[in-house]
């Protein structure tokens, strides 16, 4: 089996995989970082988004021998162990934009993603529009999009680049 | 109010654990020695089953075993059953069909399990899958439910003629008719109910282990009620004992009604996993989803209303055939009946009523409660019917509604049901000035000034929740009792848990129900814990659907609480050596009355476990206690949802740029989730009625079978929403609460499709409302005179 | 998914040679078409060439009167590349509309025209320019290149480089996007260079990509929606599905073809 | 999902012509796209193996082709079903119709097609076009069959 090495959450980490593995295969059931979700598979529902290398992937489209070499970070490495929450796991709290929890790592890391390319001035249009490969079938969105105004607001400008690497 | 008490928007204390993706569901719990179940479906929609060879895939690498239906039945496995009977207007009682959790001998739906293969991995077990030859002798299907009674169409289960589960009714035919023949004004609708796909972003999963030393089974599932799994699997499947059987449901990424119900997965897995001696995993991947998941509404109804002629409502009726697919599931017949037919009355004082439901089998996904089962389709008939005869007597639709409204509680409708509370008025009045419907004739012109269409669609609905009374709906053939019970366990510490038989998937009861502990016992928030979901810990419970969790579920805490006071009385007054009647309980400290002794809370906890103060004799030690709360009748919020659309006439697009919604849930004990459940459930009823439809094709393939075909409502769907809140209590339980996780679902669906009626001027618009529905219904229409 | 080798070349020899050696090979860019029906097991290649790290297939340039952009250039990349915007800000929309932003920070313009899926924006935009496909063996004419639903020019072992697309004046893409797969259900793309005038469709045609002559020969007298005016195109020939019937198919086009010239010519 | 399509075709031979190469397996053979195997069992029935691929997607069905209604030489009625697999299962099925025309023969066809399964459920979007193109296709390459003599 080919192995495979990539930096995960700041940790550097390897692995044999089958050439067929997935990247939330490998974070899920390797790594057993399973806040990453699959909530589809046709990669619509965006319930696996990670970033790699910085930027906001559907880790059910990726293959783990694809992200040899990479950066990548999941809800897991958002916040250290002990310390506060990312600004944006704080807005998605405050602004009661979760319900059942599912769709909610990969809705903050798209979050996050937004951010990196339309800063930290968000408008209702942009979020809603840049939503669009997230899909909660709890919240209407209402609140999500609302979370993610706050969070982007309360984020500092270079805590999302940092967050990504 | 306190800054966590009841009526305090309370931050969620789950949140952490989903936020920081530490949650547990399902698929992330793994056992020592885990296999992975693959299961083998039917790709054809109707068949028998000649034969099936597993031969090939025993050998494939990885592969544990392959187990079939066949086996299934040697090891006397029972079949999955339907909880609630129906009788037929002829006394019959309704024809339920054998359902096997694998088939053995023909298969009804396409999705059905014939096989499953038990593989070290997943991708494993897939390989191996494809190697099973099943030889089938394929059937005519039958899908569409209006054509499922013809003569000469497939019959699906052998002894069930015409397809035919039962032929029901409720209400007074000749009364109803009187009424009709005597009307000024009659309004006809054909309305068909689309169907839907749940969806809970969670797919369905079930992981079993047998544990050979003690003979026990344990089953972690994505259910929104263990206990009846439980109850069902032990009792009528017959895997094992009640007592031998756990079943732990942690946390469940949203269910809808879908999680409700018992699948044959979930069997599967345990008796696999049994056999095998090894834990036993499936978790649905989104395919699987689609094509085994209940699905939700599909009803086919002519609906007609009888008016004089100053609007007044004189009589309805409705004749609806109801699909329930290829097996009834857990709860499907109640849904086109209890659920449906109870609510035809609306928020409306109708005379006479008289509703006939055929349900029937089709060769497609059973389909089952689905976020507000039933309501939401009699809320579509109705407020479709208030809207078009509003249209077609010229009288503004508010207007028509006030001028029917019931306006005097208790009121007893024609259908069962017996309204205790409400003010419909009130939210009525309510929503129309936050909707600013004033100003809508001019929005309707600047709209017209940019070649868009504007449209304003009323939808003044009612459910039934807090379901329900035992007596109540066993009289109406449910086959369990639907009360709920709570366990209160103050720790010697002060701290408490309570046990819940409700289940949370999103709705946030550890919050919630902590709020109401914190301040009934006037302790911090974060010294209540909430415990639900697992059978070994939780006495016996009914589950979270219907919007029960508050006003049933909540009351038996209350209850329990009542319990709790009077002991923790008890103690406090061998503690501070004063008669128990002049012990007094407030804001978490016992006094004296007229004195100035006291005793904290803590302190009182704490000796009720020591018992230093008391002898076994007088006074148990500890202080915990149990309730079992059945409520005396449902709970009816009822509310007014207004949507404003606007209709691009080249493309046909619809967008809603306005959404109102005033609800009365009776009290309130946290608004930011009682708002966002009011989001959710808008959000699934704009998706009906704007991009949601299961297709089936002719032959029973279902063409929407991913979300690729079928429309998931995204953020740009849907704008925000402006929500507003009355307020009537209900009178049937201690807090007042009615319950709000349907509404949003029950009432969009009218209001939506009511608005883009108005703005393109034809009510021949069927759900979804997709921009070529409408650009054809434009095309086709003769528009309407515009007001 | 089957199982399959997996290969990083880092030059476009070594992916040919990699091709040439392995006949039931892919080639691996952003992946977001293959790696789905790859899970379903829909397609069972014996190998990936995955060419993320082949050397010189990225970034977006003006050389001359054109816009060139490497095969393996993400969507989020080209879409708010400088000197795409300035140039030819009609092109940036494209890969700006293609499917959802993780899918956009993923695909690419060479997957996305070499698989030419008959919903896709890109193949819109090359036929709609008349743009040149450069592949390690030759240029390919656009009109040429596109051959029929999935089906285009390439040959066995033939990897797309870059596609050339010459500057023109007025360019602008309008789509009207599937609410569900985020595909186009219609998209057009006009374009006006000197003499060269185009209207591409993608979406709607049940072959694939094509162009609209009677469309275009309006717009020689003068580049302006007004030149479409009650001008359709006939159904047969569309595409029908459950999602959207031919006739309404064939109404779109002109539709957003008025829309796309109005963005096009700033009205 | 069921589609239907008709298509005529104008070939340069005679209707006998025509007609014996729509009865002869190594021309079906050829025509039938992505035909690997035709193999047959009577004169109006085969056994075949045929690869279809529609961009990255690729199957293999097996299954029978059958002709039935013949009414040399005026038409005769070709159906076939497959099972491929994984992907689902495919039937078809064209009615073929010969007339004299301009001296050579006009070829109308009817083709209704349906699949089910793994392909029926995820590839709604593109059956109606796969189906329309493998229709033609044969058709296509049977007048070309027919061209070559």
């Amino acid at each position: 089996m080919p192995a495979v090495s990539m930096t995960v959450n700041g940790k550097a980490v390897t692995g044999d995989v089958e050439a067929r593995t997935l990247l939330v295969q490998f974070l899920r059931e390797h790594l057993r970082l399973t806040g990453t979700h699959v909530g589809c598979d046709t990669s619509q529902c965006g319930a696996c988004v990670v970033h790699v290398d910085g930027i906001a992937a559907k880790s059910c489209t990726l293959l783990a021998l694809q992200c040899e070499g990479a950066k990548v970070t999941t809800i897991e490495g958002l916040a250290e162990p002990n310390g506060p929450l990312h600004p944006m796991q704080e807005a998605f709290r405050e602004n009661h934009g979760l319900q059942c929890g599912y769709c909610t790592p990969g809705m903050i890391m798209s979050a996050l993603d937004i951010v990196r390319r339309h800063g930290n001035e968000l408008d209702e249009h942009t979020i809603r529009e840049q939503l669009d490969g997230n899909i909660c079938r709890c919240t209407g969105y209402h609140n999500i999009v609302k979370a993610i105004a706050a969070g982007a607001k309360n984020m500092p400008k270079a805590s999302t680049r940092q967050a990504a690497e | 109010m306190s800054a966590t008490g009841i009526g305090a928007a309370v931050r969620r204390k789950e949140d952490f654990r989903f936020i920081t993706g530490s949650g547990q569901y399902t698929d992330d719990v793994v056992r020592p020695g885990e296999t992975r179940a693959v299961f083998v479906r039917s790709p054809h929609a109707h068949a028998k089953i000649r034969s099936i060879d597993v031969g090939a895939a025993r050998k494939m690498p990885g592969v544990v075993d392959v187990l079939t239906g066949a086996q299934l039945a040697t090891d006397k496995i029972g079949n999955l059953i339907c909880g609630w009977m129906i009788h037929s207007k002829d006394g019959t009682p309704m024809k339920m069909a054998s359902h096997p959790a694998l088939a053995a001998a023909k298969v009804n739906c396409v999705g059905d399990a014939v096989a499953v293969v038990i593989a070290e991995t997943y991708e494993q077990g897939r390989d191996a899958a494809e190697k099973v030859k099943v030889d089938y002798e394929v059937l005519a299907a039958v899908v569409d439910p209006a054509k499922a009674q013809a003569p000469g169409v497939p019959q699906i289960h052998p002894d069930i003629a015409n397809n035919t589960i039962y032929q029901w009714h409720l209400g007074d035919a000749k009364a109803t008719a009187a009424a009709f023949a005597a009307a000024a004004h009659v309004t006809k609708l054909d309305i068909v109910n689309n169907r839907l796909v749940p969806n809970a972003m969670e797919p369905r999963a079930a992981l079993a282990e047998y544990d050979a030393g003690t003979d026990n089974l344990t089953l972690w599932n994505t259910s929104q009620n263990p206990h009846v799994a439980r109850l069902v699997i032990a009792a009528f499947v017959g895997m094992a004992p009640e007592h031998k059987l756990r079943v732990i449901a942690p946390d469940v990424g949203g269910g809808f009604g879908s999680k409700i119900f018992i699948y044959p997965e979930e069997v599967v897995c345990l008796w696999a996993a049994r056999k095998l001696r090894r834990p036993v995993k499936w978790t649905a991947d989104r395919s699987e989803s689609f094509l085994t998941d209940a699905h939700g509404r599909d009803h086919v109804t002519h609906a007609e209303l009888a008016l004089d002629a100053q609007g007044k409502i004189l009589a309805l009726r409705a004749k609806t055939i109801a699909n329930l697919g290829a097996y009834m599931s857990t709860f499907s017949s109640s849904v086109p009946t209890y659920l449906y037919a109870t609510l035809l009355s609306g928020q409306y004082d109708i005379p006479s009523i008289y509703c006939e439901v055929d349900a029937v089998y089709t060769n497609t996904a059973p389909v089952d409660a689905y976020r507000g089962a039933g309501r939401p389709e009699a809320t579509f008939v109705v407020e479709r019917l208030m809207e078009v005869s509003a249209r077609q007597m010229k009288i503004e639709p508010a207007d028509l509604r006030k001028r029917n409204f019931i306006k005097t509680f208790p009121h007893q409708t024609p259908v069962i049901m017996a309204y205790d509370a409400g003010d419909y008025h009130a939210s009525l009045k309510k929503a129309l000035e936050i909707a600013d419907v004033k100003g809508f004739n001019k929005r309707r012109r600047d709209s017209a000034r940019h070649g868009k269409l504007r449209g304003l669609g009323f939808s003044t609905y009612i459910e039934a929740c807090g379901i329900a009374p035992s007596q109540a709906v066993g009289s109406l053939g449910c086959g369990v009792g639907l009360w709920e019970s709570a366990e209160v366990r103050v720790n010697p510490t002060g701290s408490v848990e309570v046990l819940t038989g409700t289940h949370a998937h999103g709705q946030g009861h550890e919050t919630t129900f902590a709020q109401l502990v914190s301040e009934r016992l006037g302790i911090p928030f974060e010294n209540v814990s909430i415990v639900h979901g697992d059978t070994d810990k939780v006495q016996f419970g009914m589950g979270t659907y219907g919007s029960r969790s508050g006003a049933v579920g909540m009351s038996a805490i209350v209850k329990a609480l009542d319990k709790i006071e009077a002991k923790a009385k008890k103690v406090a007054a061998h503690m501070l050596e004063a008669a128990e009647g002049d012990i007094e309980f407030k804001d978490g400290k016992f006094t004296v009355a007229g004195t100035d002794k006291s005793a904290t809370w803590g302190d009182v906890a704490l000796n009720a476990y020591i018992a230093h103060k008391f002898t076994g004799a007088e006074l148990e030690p500890g202080l915990k206690e149990t309730s079992f709360y059945d409520p005396t009748n449902f709970t009816f919020p009822a509310g007014c949802h207004i949507c404003e659309v606007e209709v691009d006439i080249d493309t046909g697009k619809t967008d809603i740029v306005n959404w109102t919604a005033v609800d009365d849930f009776g009290a309130i004990i946290n608004p930011m989730i009682v708002e966002g459940q009011v989001h959710g459930g808008i959000a699934q009823g704009v998706g009906q009625a704007l991009l949601e439809g299961a297709v089936y094709d002719k032959s029973g393939q279902l063409v929407t079978g991913s979300m690729m075909d079928y429309t998931m409502p995204r953020a740009h769907d849907l704008p925000s929403f402006h929500v507003g809140l009355t307020e009537t209590k209900a009178p049937s339980n201690p807090l007042g609460v009615k319950g709000c996780g349907e509404a949003g679902a029950i009432a969009a669906p009218a209001a939506v499709i009511n608005a883009i009626t108005d703005a393109i001027g034809t009510e021949d618009l069927a759900m979804p409302a997709t921009a070529n529905a409408v650009w054809s219904a434009l095309k086709r229409a003769t528009p309407r005179q515009a007001a | 998914m089957y199982n399959f080798t997996f290969h990083r070349p880092t030059t476009v020899r070594q992916a040919a040679g990699l091709l040439a050696r392995n006949p039931e090979a892919k080639l691996l860019a952003g992946g977001h078409s293959l790696i789905p029906v790859m899970k379903q097991r829909l397609a069972q290649p014996s190998a990936l060439i995955d060419l993320s790290l082949v050397e010189g297939l990225t970034g977006v340039e003006q050389k001359g009167r054109s816009i060139v952009i490497g095969a393996m250039t993400r969507h989020a990349d080209a879409a708010i590349s400088p000197v795409l915007q300035q140039a030819l800000p009609g092109l940036a929309a494209v890969p700006a509309a293609v499917g959802d932003p993780q899918v956009r920070n993923r695909g690419t313009i060479g997957g996305s025209v070499a698989n030419n899926d008959p919903n896709a924006d890109y193949p819109a935009a090359v036929l709609g320019l008349g743009a040149t496909i450069i592949t390690n063996k030759r240029r390919i004419a656009a009109d040429d290149f596109f051959t029929g639903m999935f089906s285009t020019a390439l040959e066995d072992g033939e990897i797309i480089t870059k596609i050339s697309f010459s500057i023109a004046k007025k360019a602008a893409y309008e789509k009207f996007k599937h609410p569900a797969s985020g595909f186009a259900l219609v998209g057009v793309f006009v374009s006006k260079r000197g003499a060269d005038i185009r209207v591409a469709v993608t979406g709607a045609g049940s072959n694939g990509v094509f162009r609209v002559k009677s469309f275009e020969e309006a717009l020689k007298k003068r580049f302006a929606a007004k030149s479409l005016e009650g001008m359709t195109i006939p159904a047969t020939g569309m595409n029908s599905d459950i999602h959207a019937s031919a006739e309404y198919r064939a109404h779109l086009v002109s539709v957003l073809a008025r829309r796309a010239l109005a963005k096009a010519t700033g009205g | 999902m069921a589609m239907v399509m008709t298509g005529e075709v104008q070939l340069p031979a005679s209707r006998e012509v025509v007609w014996a190469k729509l009865n002869d397996a190594e021309v079906l053979k050829a025509c039938i796209p992505g035909c690997e195997e035709l193999n047959k069992a009577s004169d109006t029935e085969f056994q075949a193996v045929a690869v279809v691929k529609i961009g990255p997607v690729k199957a293999r069905f097996k299954g029978k082709v059958n002709l039935t209604d013949l009414n040399p030489p005026n038409g005769y009625r070709i159906s076939g079903d497959g099972e491929g697999g994984v992907a689902g299962f495919a039937k078809g099925g064209a009615t073929v119709a010969l007339a004299e025309k301009e001296g050579g023969t006009l070829l109308t066809y009817n083709v209704e097609a349906q699949i089910g399964g793994k392909l029926a459920q995820l590839g709604q979007r593109l059956v109606n076009g796969v189906a329309k193109k493998i229709a033609d296709d044969f058709f296509k390459n049977f007048a070309a069959m027919v061209a070559a003599g």
